[in-house]
């Protein structure tokens, strides 16, 4: 039973990127690319999302925002950090506003290197994360794990 | 008419067949001048370290003494500075994209170039870890 | 009395794919007060100036918006060169001319895309962004990225654009432009989305002109201010007017962008048939010293970047205001009285760009 | 029909400021931005206006200590920016009105930009 | 035990062709524009990964509510297939969309509130057309009851038409399509999130998938009732009504709600003409 793979619905939210990684999200979703293809939607509501895409980099005012939406997604979900200000901050690594990558906030599950990340990748990096989305579901349904340790393990899982 | 005014373009849609490019079946799209990543010859460089100096992000990282030359993928942002300063053409711009990773990627480099003598080719060390 | 709700819109929000926080007060479902709030993307963009060599900032103005990106590179270049005082060749500028175009034509189609998003009109929503694909193909076989161009530099262009992708391009300009109108009539004239647009969010010509209003929000208006007519790049060259509505309405200033999508692609199409020869670039000596506000008429309208240098490598400032800045205060004038289901209409008729409102 | 844009710096003393703006007022010029200059123990106030592509800047230099009186009064969308000027350059602006209150662009250092901001600005991701 | 078996059936088989027809119509709608779509059967993968969420809940009231709001929905259907008598099963049908607004109601989420109004705005559009159309049947077969409707001879739809047209209209707010998908919707973003379901997660969202289906197929066998005299028609003609409802969701923007109350009020408006000119006839006719 995976129907999890078969069905990963979106919730994207820009940190502080420059709306390059943004725009080719939502390219995504247009025919020439349509995501639908692998019954992916972008729903915009945290409560409906498996898979949470995160473009740019964290800043002082967004920190709580996505932490926020990501306490609310329910479990099992990842974290997709598009483009590289999303992994690092990028270009905008040195500016005094910015924090760092969305993995000062939280967990991040997948990288998808870029600037701007091309509809392609973030494609591939959905595929990648469907992959930690099923391990994930599995350690829910097995034994009643705490939570962070689901997250420890999945991790050590992923270095395929 | 103007209630169903987009009918036509519904219409050739919908018999006309998908726009959709099916990506994973077929390859991206690129074209001869795509910035997809650096990529580095080991071979020829000679640690003049302009690439490093020119970066914009700080992605590239020169050791002159260690002969290491690093480039954090999740810094680059592929602009192609570096290709365009290097006096030697070590650097080089391939239209491929590099494929999403679970953790930060740095790669390193082993700077290969021997000076007065014809440039050595030896394999690339190449190591992945954050 | 009815009751008063305040309902948070944004910043996360599926019809605006860009953080934008506005605390609505509503009236059953009549909006009656409407403060956004910003500054969940503000990165401090203009004091990376102080770490950036003034040639390399470039790479910096380009990532201020990744959607009108050439435009940041080309103002902040021509502010430079006008400091420095440096003539950039001909060639240089029409190559800048088309691509500005390029990205405006691809900066109008997103937005035509997202205000039907934005009106739950979800087929002109893919129309839209399907048609700007074949923009983004010939930006990226030209420059090497689809959205981030990376072309412009102080002094000229990166690349050339040969004369046979040149003639490629001529081509598909007609074909290209028959989608457009097509896609436009749509826009313009389809019932449902006139009823959803026409009257909705007016701002009067004085209004707009004494808020500060630019680009298609102001042309809407009736205001006939368009910096492309200053004649900066290839434009003075080029058979150029301002596309103005009169009223002022959302449909207005959907009209306005839609006409000049016509317009940019003739634009393109002269300056392909006017290119000239000659070289790409000249070297640039020195440092700049001085001050200059640059403008440039981006899609959204009139950005700024003043800059100011003080002889060394580094620039003393650099300030850029981008043209969303200067549309909040009329947005905040046309919420008020508009239904909850037209705020996203209302606040995307601006064509917000937050990025680069916030730097 | 190409337009021959010129730019006109004119200094003005903070008590003047008022007056001068409602002059450019009066005049039909557009506010395009008002931005600021830190220039190391003092700050330049740049307002910008605009009419027909005549771009007329008005220059304030003032101390870190001064307060400047707001001209939203005069030009409603002034806010944006004298708002802007309050929260990144730590110059108090009196009478805006939609004053955020040091709410409009939120930083992790307060006034980023300010004249008494000295060092302390180092990259915290290198 | 005819009746027994129609329900049974109804309630074991209008989950799967509820289902069927929700990805028949994404494939559509994709390739109205101009995509390739997801699998067929998406609409299943999508309710079995919901079972397979965490299920945050807000409240416990919400859970019985979402529950009541299924189970009144599928007993409408089930009545209805049974061949019960419409004006009871459109009470059920009622009833399920006030425990759905309930439901809405029971969480704190403004966008959630605003999506219950519009739930109630929508309940009062489509309501006196619904009625309007069981009425409509009984003057032409002389009973309420679905049994007798169906074995009718008489071609309902002739003496009908505007009532159908009326039913077609509200068909569209029921379907939560463009340009009436006001209180929550399928597919694209709107401003007020999900609206109604904003706040349902996990296995209770599949629950109300799964009322959207039982209630689909429930109301595609209304429009069938127009044209029940003969069976090979009826399919065509319920066939042609749902793909000209996604051509119509396809072509138009949404509108805002005073439209949607005022299309449905003026269907029924439509519906009440058509009625009388009916009852016009018959009475000069006998």
């Amino acid at each position: 039973m995976a129907f999890l793979k078969r069905s990963p619905w979106i919730l994207h939210y820009d940190a502080s990127s420059c709306n390059g990684c943004d725009i080719e999200v939502l390219a995504c979703l247009t025919p020439l690319y349509d995501v639908e293809r692998f019954g992916i939607i972008n729903t915009g509501n945290p409560k409906h999302a498996d898979i949470l895409m995160i473009t740019g980099g964290i800043n002082e005012q967004n920190r709580e925002v996505v932490r926020n939406i990501y306490e609310q997604m329910p479990e099992p979900k990842v974290v997709v950090a598009i483009g590289v200000c999303a992994a690092t901050g990028g270009i905008f690594r040195e500016c005094y506003n910015i924090v760092g990558g969305v993995d000062k906030v939280i967990p991040v599950d997948v990288y998808v290197p870029g600037c701007a990340a091309r509809p392609e990748m973030i494609i591939d990096g959905v595929v990648t994360a469907l992959s930690i989305l099923e391990e994930k579901r599995a350690k829910m349904s097995g034994a009643a794990q705490m939570k962070d340790d689901a997250r420890h393990a999945e991790q050590a899982g992923e270095s395929t | 008419m103007g209630i169903f005014q987009m009918t036509k373009t519904v219409l050739r849609n919908l018999f006309g067949g998908p726009a959709t490019r099916q990506y994973p079946a077929v390859p991206a799209r690129t074209s001869s001048l795509t910035r997809g990543h650096v990529a580095f010859e080991p071979s020829t460089c000679r640690s003049c370290g302009i690439c490093s100096r020119r970066c914009p992000c700080e992605a590239i990282h020169l050791d002159k003494e260690a002969k290491v030359w690093e480039i954090n993928r999740m810094r680059c942002i592929a602009c192609g500075d570096c290709v365009e300063g290097c006096p030697f053409g070590s650097i080089t711009m391939e239209q491929t994209y590099l494929p999403p990773v679970v953790e930060h990627v740095v790669e390193r480099y082993t700077i290969t170039y021997v000076k007065p003598e014809k440039p050595a080719k030896k394999p690339a060390e190449e190591s992945t870890g954050a | 009395m009815p009751e008063r709700i305040v309902v948070p819109f944004g910043p996360q929000h599926p019809v605006l794919p860009e953080p934008i926080h506005l605390d609505l007060v509503l009236e059953d479902e009549t909006v009656v007060e409407a403060i956004p709030s910003i500054g969940y993307i503000h990165r401090g963009l203009e004091r990376l100036i102080e770490k950036r060599e003034f040639t390399e900032y470039v790479y910096v103005a380009e990532r201020i918006c990744g959607i009108c990106s050439f435009m940041h590179a080309l103002c902040y270049c021509q502010g430079i060169e006008e400091i420095m005082k440096i003539e950039v060749p001909d060639r240089a500028k029409y190559l800048r001319t088309i691509w500005s175009e390029c990205s405006r034509l691809h900066s109008h189609l997103l937005w035509l895309g997202l205000f039907a998003d934005g009106m739950g009109f979800e087929n002109l929503f893919m129309r839209s962004w399907q048609l700007r694909e074949s923009v983004l193909d010939v930006l990226e076989d030209t420059t090497g990225g689809r959205v981030i161009q990376g072309t412009c530099k102080v002094g000229g262009v990166r690349r050339d654009i040969g004369a046979e992708k040149l003639d490629e391009m001529h081509r598909a300009l007609d074909p290209f432009e028959e989608q457009c109108r097509e896609l436009g009539d749509i826009f313009l004239n389809d019932d449902t989305v006139k009823y959803r647009l026409q009257g909705l969010g007016v701002i009067s010509k004085d209004e707009a002109y004494a808020l500060g209003a630019v680009g298609p929000t102001a042309r809407a208006s009736g205001v006939a201010m368009d910096h492309r007519e200053t004649g900066y790049a290839a434009y003075g060259d080029l058979g150029f007017k301002p596309v103005v509505e009169t009223a002022g309405d959302c449909y207005a200033r959907c009209a306005v962008r839609v006409k000049e999508i016509y317009a940019s692609i003739n634009l393109i199409r002269q300056a392909i048939d006017q290119m000239p020869e000659g070289p790409l670039d000249v070297k640039v000596k020195g440092t700049p010293d001085g001050e200059y506000f640059s403008r440039v008429e981006q899609p959204r309208g009139e950005v700024i970047h003043y800059l100011k240098g003080n002889g060394s490598k580094h620039l003393s400032r650099a300030r850029i205001r981008t043209p969303t800045l200067a549309n909040i205060p009329p947005l905040v004038k046309m919420l008020p009285g508009a239904q909850l289901a037209d705020v996203p209409v209302v606040v995307l008729s601006i064509d917000p760009c937050i990025s680069c409102t916030e730097r | 029909m190409t337009v021959r844009e010129e730019q006109t710096i004119i200094d003005v003393a903070l008590e003047n400021l008022t007056r001068e703006v409602e002059r450019v007022h009066a005049d039909g010029y557009r506010l395009v931005q008002i931005g600021c200059t830190d220039l190391g123990g003092s700050y330049e106030v740049n307002y910008s206006f605009d009419k027909g592509y005549q771009f007329k800047n008005l220059r304030l230099t003032i101390g870190p200590e001064a307060e400047v009186p707001s001209i939203s009064g005069i030009y409603w969308g002034a806010f944006v920016y004298e708002n802007e000027m309050h929260d990144l350059f730590g110059i108090p602006v009196t009478g805006i009105n939609i004053d955020f209150k040091g709410t409009f662009i939120k930083t992790v250092e307060k006034y980023p930009f300010s004249v008494t901001r000295k060092g302390g600005d180092s990259c915290r991701n290198a | 035990m005819n009746w027994l078996i129609g329900a049974v059936l109804f309630l074991v088989l209008a989950p799967i062709a509820g289902g069927l027809i929700a990805g028949i119509d994404r494939r559509i709608t994709a390739r109205m524009q101009g995509r390739v779509g997801p699998p067929l059967l998406q609409p299943f993968y999508d309710v079995g990964k919901l079972f397979e969420k965490e299920s945050v809940v807000v409240t416990t009231a919400q859970n019985f509510y979402v529950l009541a709001y299924l189970i009144f929905i599928a007993l409408s259907g089930a009545l209805f297939f049974a061949g019960g008598d419409l004006l009871l099963i459109i009470f059920a049908f009622t009833l399920a969309h006030v425990f759905l607004v309930l439901g809405a109601y029971a969480v704190h989420s403004p966008y959630s509130h605003i999506g219950a109004e519009r739930e109630l705005i929508q309940v009062m559009a489509y309501e006196p057309m619904i009625i309007l159309a069981a009425v409509g049947l009984y003057m032409v077969s002389g009973s309420f009851y679905v049994t007798d409707i169906v074995t009718t001879t008489i071609p309902a739809v002739l003496y009908l038409p505007g009532v159908f047209l009326g039913f077609a209209t509200i068909l569209t707010i029921k379907l939560r399509k463009s340009p009436f998908d006001i209180s929550t919707s399928h597919h694209a973003h709107q401003e007020i999130v999900k609206g109604i379901t904003t706040e349902f997660s996990g296995s209770t969202l599949a629950q109300v998938e799964i009322a959207h289906w039982y209630e689909n197929v429930f109301l595609l066998g209304f429009v069938y009732l127009f044209f029940a005299w003969n069976p090979a028609i009826g399919i065509i003609a319920v066939v042609v009504t749902y793909l000209a409802e996604v051509f119509v969701d396809n072509v138009t923007a949404r509108v805002r709600w005073q439209a949607a109350l005022k299309s449905g009020w003026f269907a029924a408006v439509i519906g009440i003409a058509n009625l009388a000119i009916l009852s016009y006839m018959m009475l000069g006719g006998a």
